[in-house]
């Protein structure tokens, strides 16, 4: 099953700013929610564990995470492979970053795909879970930028 | 863990994982194989059991270890020695089955409706038979012969001297403890 | 009629009798044997580790946590197969071969990849997961119309580089494009047969036992078809076929699923060999639906030309079909589409064309008959949804469209423009019974009524053919084996008997039907004729229970073994008698001496005679083999009317009536003829408004449980009318056709022929099946409505 | 499928209960009914150290009346409802609900208490509950404490439940005279998640305009969804084919399904909105008000 999510944070930090954090593998590993460990392969490369908790699914997802940045368009993107439950997720996100009032905006959007038994099993519950990963990494960069700079 | 749990009037104490579904407990310790699997998602009804007399369960959605203290009637349970239960006498006569893979199912789950609907409709039966699945028969020879199960058992309690088990019951008095 | 013999205990008039079924009291009882009931000492467990990509080489497999678990015995590989030369198996078409587990990579999702043996089932799936697959996506082809570009081959093993598998094609084509072009009216629309499995509730399994002492292999299979599997597994893993004992015990339900040879088999096999103790595999549900065979999937375009009048001119109908990742397809070798030629189907077609082109795609392989002879649904389906369109383009009742191009009564045999000779057959006759049956014309006139106050009310009629009884050996073949079917009758001392065939029964009856068409030739009582099935080592050589054909060949093999026994008996007789042979006629199920009525003897008295006082020089004994090669196939046909009314307002579909008249020659059973139609007009109803295996776009399986793959419950299930016509098969021993899928066949078209009968005046045309709410909605909404 | 291995308490109390909860925290699992919970398992979707079974507790298998609410205990099956004389005389919302839920067999296990605990957001109880304005008793260490259905269903499979805490009891307040409802639900087949679902409840003042309104949709949002908007335009207004529509139209618009296997997006809001128009029409013609359709 495929499923796609998308939002925009703004946060009060320059540009240049969100951006260096961005694409940093360590600073992203580090805003994933219920992150349980993480490894830092090179400058655009991470692994990551992260905890499951919903409902009475529980158990650990495993993230190979690739940042391919395109400074010159302030494009981001991010190749997200993994799985867990026997079963593999391939996440897709990008994001934008520009200016705006008193800050940058940071438009994300991303696309899961599943593949395996828990597409269909467990579909509204990953459904759920992967939407809470997408939306509360971003939701972290935001407030960590924020408190970084404030 | 050691559980103890009456099957079709026998007292079994056995010891089982707690992992180990009903169905597969009935069918692996106690070699009372009438009782099938057909899938992985509560689906098919293949493996409902009679839980404690009268509530139609499927077997693969509880532990063994849930059964612990309770009673259980199986298809095995049915007859009374050679003497069928209505139902499986219905079954026959009707032609309520073809491959035979949900017919137990289907009779345990006829057999808990007719406990508390002597008289169903056809609707009734169809409801009732709903969470059971069925590829061969097209369910209308097992409404069929649920109805005339129902039927048969009820001249039959109305005959019956009010000392005597309908013939619903299933066997129960003596409880011989299985080696 | 006045008799001087005694009253038998029981009714001679077997045939045609609604005698209760013999397999009934064990399956009643929970004493039935299925697969998963069967324990071996020292019996270990196999489960199996599957891809979750659809397209992906595979780059390592670690087996080592696997391995360490506790109670693990084995983990064997697609590499360790290959040591055996068992890494690949040739399939049922002769001329493809699939992978029995992954070898460099994997071809659908789901694909087994490595099998774990242990020492209990739990087990066996605790250590399922610990074994690490790496692997590198590749891209996945989804959509057999992507796949004929070849921008992505798939099959690397193959030596050419194509997806495109075959281009089959039968008729006149120049013909019937210049009758297609010249015809005063034309229909051509796209019809797509979805993706469908038969979903047996019984899972298919293996327990493989390799006797080290014997040299012996004991299969126990979920298989519709012992004796092809044990020339299969001979064939594939060098064993002499003597020593390969192939055992089906009661099956639950197969629908043409339990034909192929699995990995799972395969598999089990291979480890009990290596091991050395039984090893048992049992699938999940949702390894059944993910990778044993799926049937349909056929893409097709229908084109009929037609006078104003009505009169039709030509057919011609384009299929390409998706057969997945390996063509698995269980056809008969020279009949690559089935018997898909038979898409002319009850009408009088000058001129037809029809081909087809198959393709692979990164699906799980099939393309096996589901409650189907080979293709026969899907062409059946496109004739009879051609014909509605046809009707609705000249403004005509579609019934009256089907009376005027009927195949006449006069016409039989019939030769088809696409190759066959239609047996026998009175259309008229049946559809019309049906048209009275349901009260057609107040139905159209109630229609009428509800059309002018919006609701949405639609009749359908479909008036299909089937072919049947595969099959002559000049044309059938499975593997070089050719398509008859046998039967063993031994008569015991005193007068029961024992029959033995080359079939396998799953539900059909065969311990009864099989036990009536021998004692009606027999003059025994069908309850002394215990009927043996699906042991290779006692049962005669048969290619098995599937595509109807085990009346129209293996009750024929039975009833001509029962005349060689009836044969030997009358020279017993004679003896008895004594009279000459050709002074002893064989009447109302006893011998007796022509003219003189009274002296007779029953086949109990030959029987008993033939153990305690053979004719002096004549050999003793009372048995005999046949095997039967049928002369043709089977024509069985039907009309089925539906009446459904759609809800405007959410795309429901109620079948509110349902009326099967079927024709299948002479009934042998008609209980469980009634019951046969009953199952098969619940899967076509099944396929028509739920059922369906879907993939995404990525070539993930949407289907794989029954929370997913709709199966009909009692709810949702019609109640069924039913009704026959009887027009015997000229060339069956006893007139009989089958009758076990013309349900399955003939009915999807009903059913969607009525829904686009209540969407007419809406101008909705077509929607592919399953019919939906969703996909009804969308098309009224569409439409305006 | 099997499910991985765990430990297993059968327990004698609700505080021997919550001492196991307390004591594994996440790891442990309360199983009632079951009936999603073992299918989880089997798919090992769901992998519990520690399974708390509560079905020892009869105490809790009730349903019964008391002051201003009927009280569904932990323990009470969805049959239990669907066969309760009471329920079917006073109580049609949950009668409709208790008669469509899973299958008939399944009901004979599940329970109400449990349905409301998963949360999923297709499931049907949580809907009815919304409609009929229901609270939730849960019991932690502390001693209980009562929440509103509507801070009860936090999000998709979660729940104002802590992990070492006990739902008790789903309490349905006593309906005013003149109070009906209907639950209407859309779903492929027997025993299949909703693709849509709507629950309504109405009481009718003497004047014949409407009291309180209780409008609910499920499968249409991460869970289920109560229609504000829809009960507004009930509120003091009097039953009529435009009301309904109006009702329809808003729970139409209130409708945020996903896409699945069930439906599309447009199909699943269009739904909604058929559903809450004919639970309408249902629940007034039980009042006696007839002619909406």
């Amino acid at each position: 099953m495929n499923l796609t999510y998308s939002g925009t944070e703004t946060i009060p930090a320059p540009k240049q700013t969100v951006w260096t954090f961005i694409t940093d593998p360590a600073k992203i590993a580090a805003c994933m929610p219920d992150l349980i460990s993480s490894k830092i392969i090179d400058v655009r490369r991470f692994d990551a564990v992260v905890g499951v908790a919903v409902g009475l699914v529980r158990g650990k997802f495993t993230f190979h995470v690739t940042l391919d940045p395109k400074p010159a368009s302030d494009h981001l993107d991010m190749k997200i492979t993994g799985g867990g439950f026997g079963s593999v997720v391939d996440l897709i996100a990008s994001a934008d970053v520009a200016e705006a009032d008193g800050g940058t905006t940071l438009a994300w959007t991303g696309s899961a795909t599943m593949r395996g038994p828990v597409a269909t099993v467990g579909g509204r519950v990953i459904d759920a879970q992967a939407k809470r990963v997408i939306e509360t990494t971003f939701a972290n960069v935001k407030s960590r930028v924020t408190s970084a700079t404030v | 863990m050691k559980i103890t749990v009456t099957v079709n009037g026998t007292r079994y104490e056995r010891e089982t994982e707690p992992r180990t579904l009903l169905a597969y407990f009935l069918r692996e310790a106690l070699g009372l194989t009438g009782t099938h699997v057909g899938c992985d998602s509560s689906s098919c009804g293949c493996c409902v059991v009679v839980l404690d007399g009268s509530r139609a369960v499927k077997s693969c959605t509880m532990f063994a270890v849930q059964a612990d203290g309770h009673a259980i009637t199986t298809v095995e349970g049915l007859a009374q020695g050679a003497t069928l239960h209505p139902l499986q006498q219905g079954f026959w006569d009707a032609h309520g089955l073809q491959c035979g893979y949900c017919t137990p199912g289907m009779l345990m789950t006829a057999y808990a409706l007719l406990q508390r609907d002597p008289d169903p409709s056809e609707h009734a039966i169809r409801e009732a038979l709903s969470g059971n699945l069925c590829r061969c028969t097209g369910y209308q020879n097992i409404v069929k012969a649920v109805r005339q199960a129902a039927a048969m058992m009820r001249t039959a309690a109305s005959h019956a001297p009010a000392s005597e088990a309908p013939a619903s019951a299933p066997a129960s008095a003596p409880e011989p403890v299985a080696p | 009629m006045s008799t001087t013999t005694e009253q038998p205990a029981f009714d001679r008039r077997a045939l045609g009798v609604a005698m209760k079924r013999k397999e009934d009291p064990r399956f009643i009882q929970g004493r039935g044997r299925y697969l998963d009931d069967i324990v071996l000492p020292r019996m270990l467990h196999l489960a199996i580790v599957h891809s979750p990509y659809p397209h992906a080489k595979i780059v390592r497999i670690d087996k080592s946590a696997a391995l360490a678990l506790d109670g693990v015995v084995a983990v064997l590989t697609g590499e360790d197969l290959a040591a055996h030369g068992l890494a690949w198996i040739p399939t049922f078409h002769g001329y493809d071969k699939q992978m029995v587990l992954a070898v460099g990579k994997v071809l659908y999702q789901y694909q087994e990849v490595a099998g774990v043996i242990a020492t209990s089932r739990e087990i066996a799936h605790d250590a399922a997961e610990l074994v690490e697959v790496e692997y590198e996506p590749l891209e996945p082809v989804v959509d057999p119309f992507e796949a004929r570009t070849d921008r992505v081959v798939l099959r690397d093993d193959r030596e050419h580089k194509t997806n495109h598998i075959y281009h089959w094609e039968v008729g006149q084509r120049e013909a019937t494009d210049a009758a297609l072009a010249s015809s005063d009216v034309r229909i051509k629309e796209k019809l797509y047969f979805q993706r469908c499995h038969p979903a047996p509730l019984e899972p298919c399994g293996a327990i493989a036992d390799m006797n080290a002492a014997t040299g012996r292999l004991t299969l126990y299979l979920t298989s519709q078809a012992p004796h092809a599997h044990r020339t299969v597994v001979s064939l594939v893993t060098g064993i002499p076929e003597d020593k390969i004992h192939v055992v089906s015990p009661d099956i639950g339900g197969g629908f043409g699923n339990k034909v192929p040879v699995y990995a799972g088999y395969v598999v089990s096999a291979a480890a009990s060999v290596v091991l050395g103790v039984p090893v048992k595999w049992v699938e999940t549900r949702t390894e059944n639906l993910t990778t044993t065979g799926f049937a349909r999937d056929y893409h097709m375009e229908v084109e009929i030309g037609a006078r104003s009048d009505g009169t039709v001119n030509a057919l011609k109908v384009t299929t390409v079909a998706d057969h997945g990742a390996f063509d698995a397809a269980a056809d008969p070798t020279k009949y690559p589409a089935g018997l898909f030629g038979i898409v002319t189907g009850a009408y009088d077609f000058p001129v037809a064309f029809t081909e087809l082109d198959a393709y692979f795609t990164n699906k799980a392989p099939g393309g096996i008959a589901y409650r189907c002879s080979f293709r026969v649904t899907e062409a059946s389906y496109a004739i009879e949804r051609g014909i509605d369109l046809l009707a609705r383009k000249l403004h005509m009742d579609p019934a009256k469209l089907r009376c005027k191009n009927f195949v006449r009564k006069e016409q039989f045999p019939y030769p088809s423009p696409l190759g066959f000779i239609y047996d026998s057959g009175d259309y008229h006759t049946t559809l019309n019974k049906a048209l009275e049956t349901i009260g057609y014309e107040d139905l159209r006139r109630e229609q009428a009524e509800k059309r002018a106050r919006g609701e949405l009310m639609g009749i359908g009629i479909s008036t299909f053919t089937e072919v049947v009884g595969a099959g002559p050996s000049k044309h059938f073949d499975i593997m070089g084996i050719k398509m008859f079917d046998s039967a063993e009758i031994r008569v015991h001392p005193t007068g029961s008997a024992i029959l033995r065939a080359g079939t396998k029964s799953q539900g059909q009856g065969h311990e009864t039907t099989w036990a009536q068409i021998a004692a009606s030739e027999l003059g025994l009582d069908p309850q002394n004729i215990i009927v043996e099935e699906g042991d290779t080592d006692t049962a005669p050589y048969g290619l098995g229970t599937y595509a109807s054909r085990s009346t129209p060949v293996a009750g024929a093999a039975i009833a001509m073994a029962a005349r060689r026994v009836r044969e030997k008996a009358r020279g017993i007789a004679a003896h008895l008698l004594e009279v000459s042979e050709a002074d002893v006629e064989w009447k109302d199920y006893t011998f007796r001496v022509r003219g003189i009525p009274d002296r007779s003897v029953t086949m109990q008295e030959v029987a008993f005679a033939a153990y305690t006082n053979p004719a002096p020089g004549g050999e003793p004994g009372l048995e005999a083999t046949y095997y039967y090669d049928p002369p043709n196939l089977t024509f069985p046909y039907g009309a089925y009317v539906a009446v459904v009314d759609v809800d405007r307002e959410t795309g429901f579909v109620k079948v509110r009536r349902f009326l099967a008249v079927d024709d299948c020659g002479t009934v042998i059973n008609p209980m469980i003829v009634e019951g046969q139609i009953h199952g098969g007009l619940t899967e076509g109803f099944a396929i028509a408004f739920m059922q369906e295996i879907r993939y995404d776009a990525s070539g993930n399986h949407l289907n794989p449980n029954f929370t997913e793959y709709l199966v009909p419950t009692s709810l949702e299930t019609p109640r069924w009318e039913t009704g026959s016509t009887c027009t015997p098969s000229p060339h069956h021993p006893i007139g009989a056709k089958g009758v076990g899928e013309s349900p399955n066949v003939g009915s999807p078209a009903a059913f969607v022929n009525a829904v686009m009968d209540a969407l007419a005046p809406l101008g909705i045309t077509h929607i592919d099946m399953p019919l939906t709410r969703e996909k009804v909605w969308q098309a009224i909404r569409g439409a305006g409505g | 499928m099997f499910p991985a291995a765990f430990d297993y308490h059968r327990v004698g109390s609700i505080d021997e209960a919550l001492s196991l909860l307390r004591e594994h925290g996440g790891d442990a699992r309360v199983l009632a009914g079951g009936q999603s919970l073992i299918p989880a398992m089997r798919y090992r979707l769901a992998r519990p150290a520690v399974l708390v079974d509560i079905n020892g507790l009869d105490d809790l298998a009730y349903v019964r009346e008391d002051e201003d609410a009927l009280a569904v205990g932990a323990l009470a099956r969805d049959a239990t409802l669907e066969m309760h004389p009471l329920i079917h005389s006073k109580y049609p919302l949950l009668a409709d609900t208790s008669a469509v839920v899973a299958d008939p067999v399944v009901r004979q296990m599940g329970t109400v208490v449990g349905s409301l605990c998963h949360n999923d957001p297709a499931g049907d109880w949580a809907v009815a509950a919304l409609a009929a304005h229901a609270c939730v008793v849960v019991r932690g260490s502390d001693g209980a404490r009562v929440v509103p259905i509507d801070e009860f269903l936090v999000d998709s499979f979660s729940t104002a439940v802590g992990e070492s805490e006990l739902a008790l009891e789903v309490r349905f307040p006593t309906p005013p005279l003149r109070t009906a409802g209907a639950y209407q639900k859309i779903e492929r087949k027997v025993g299949d998640f909703a693709t849509a679902s709507a629950a309504v409840r109405v009481t009718l003042n003497d004047d014949g305009t409407i009291g309180r309104a209780g409008v609910a949709l499920g499968a249409a949002g991460p869970k289920a969804t109560r229609v504000r908007a829809a009960e507004e335009l009930l509120y003091d207004a009097r039953p009529s084919r435009e009301l309904v529509r109006a009702a329809a139209d808003a729970a139409r618009s209130a409708a945020d399904p996903a896409a699945d296997t069930r439906g599309s997006v447009a199909f699943k809001k269009e739904m909604a909105g058929v559903l809450v128009g004919r639970a309408l029409v249902t629940a007034f013609a039980r009042l006696g008000v007839e002619g909406l359709r």
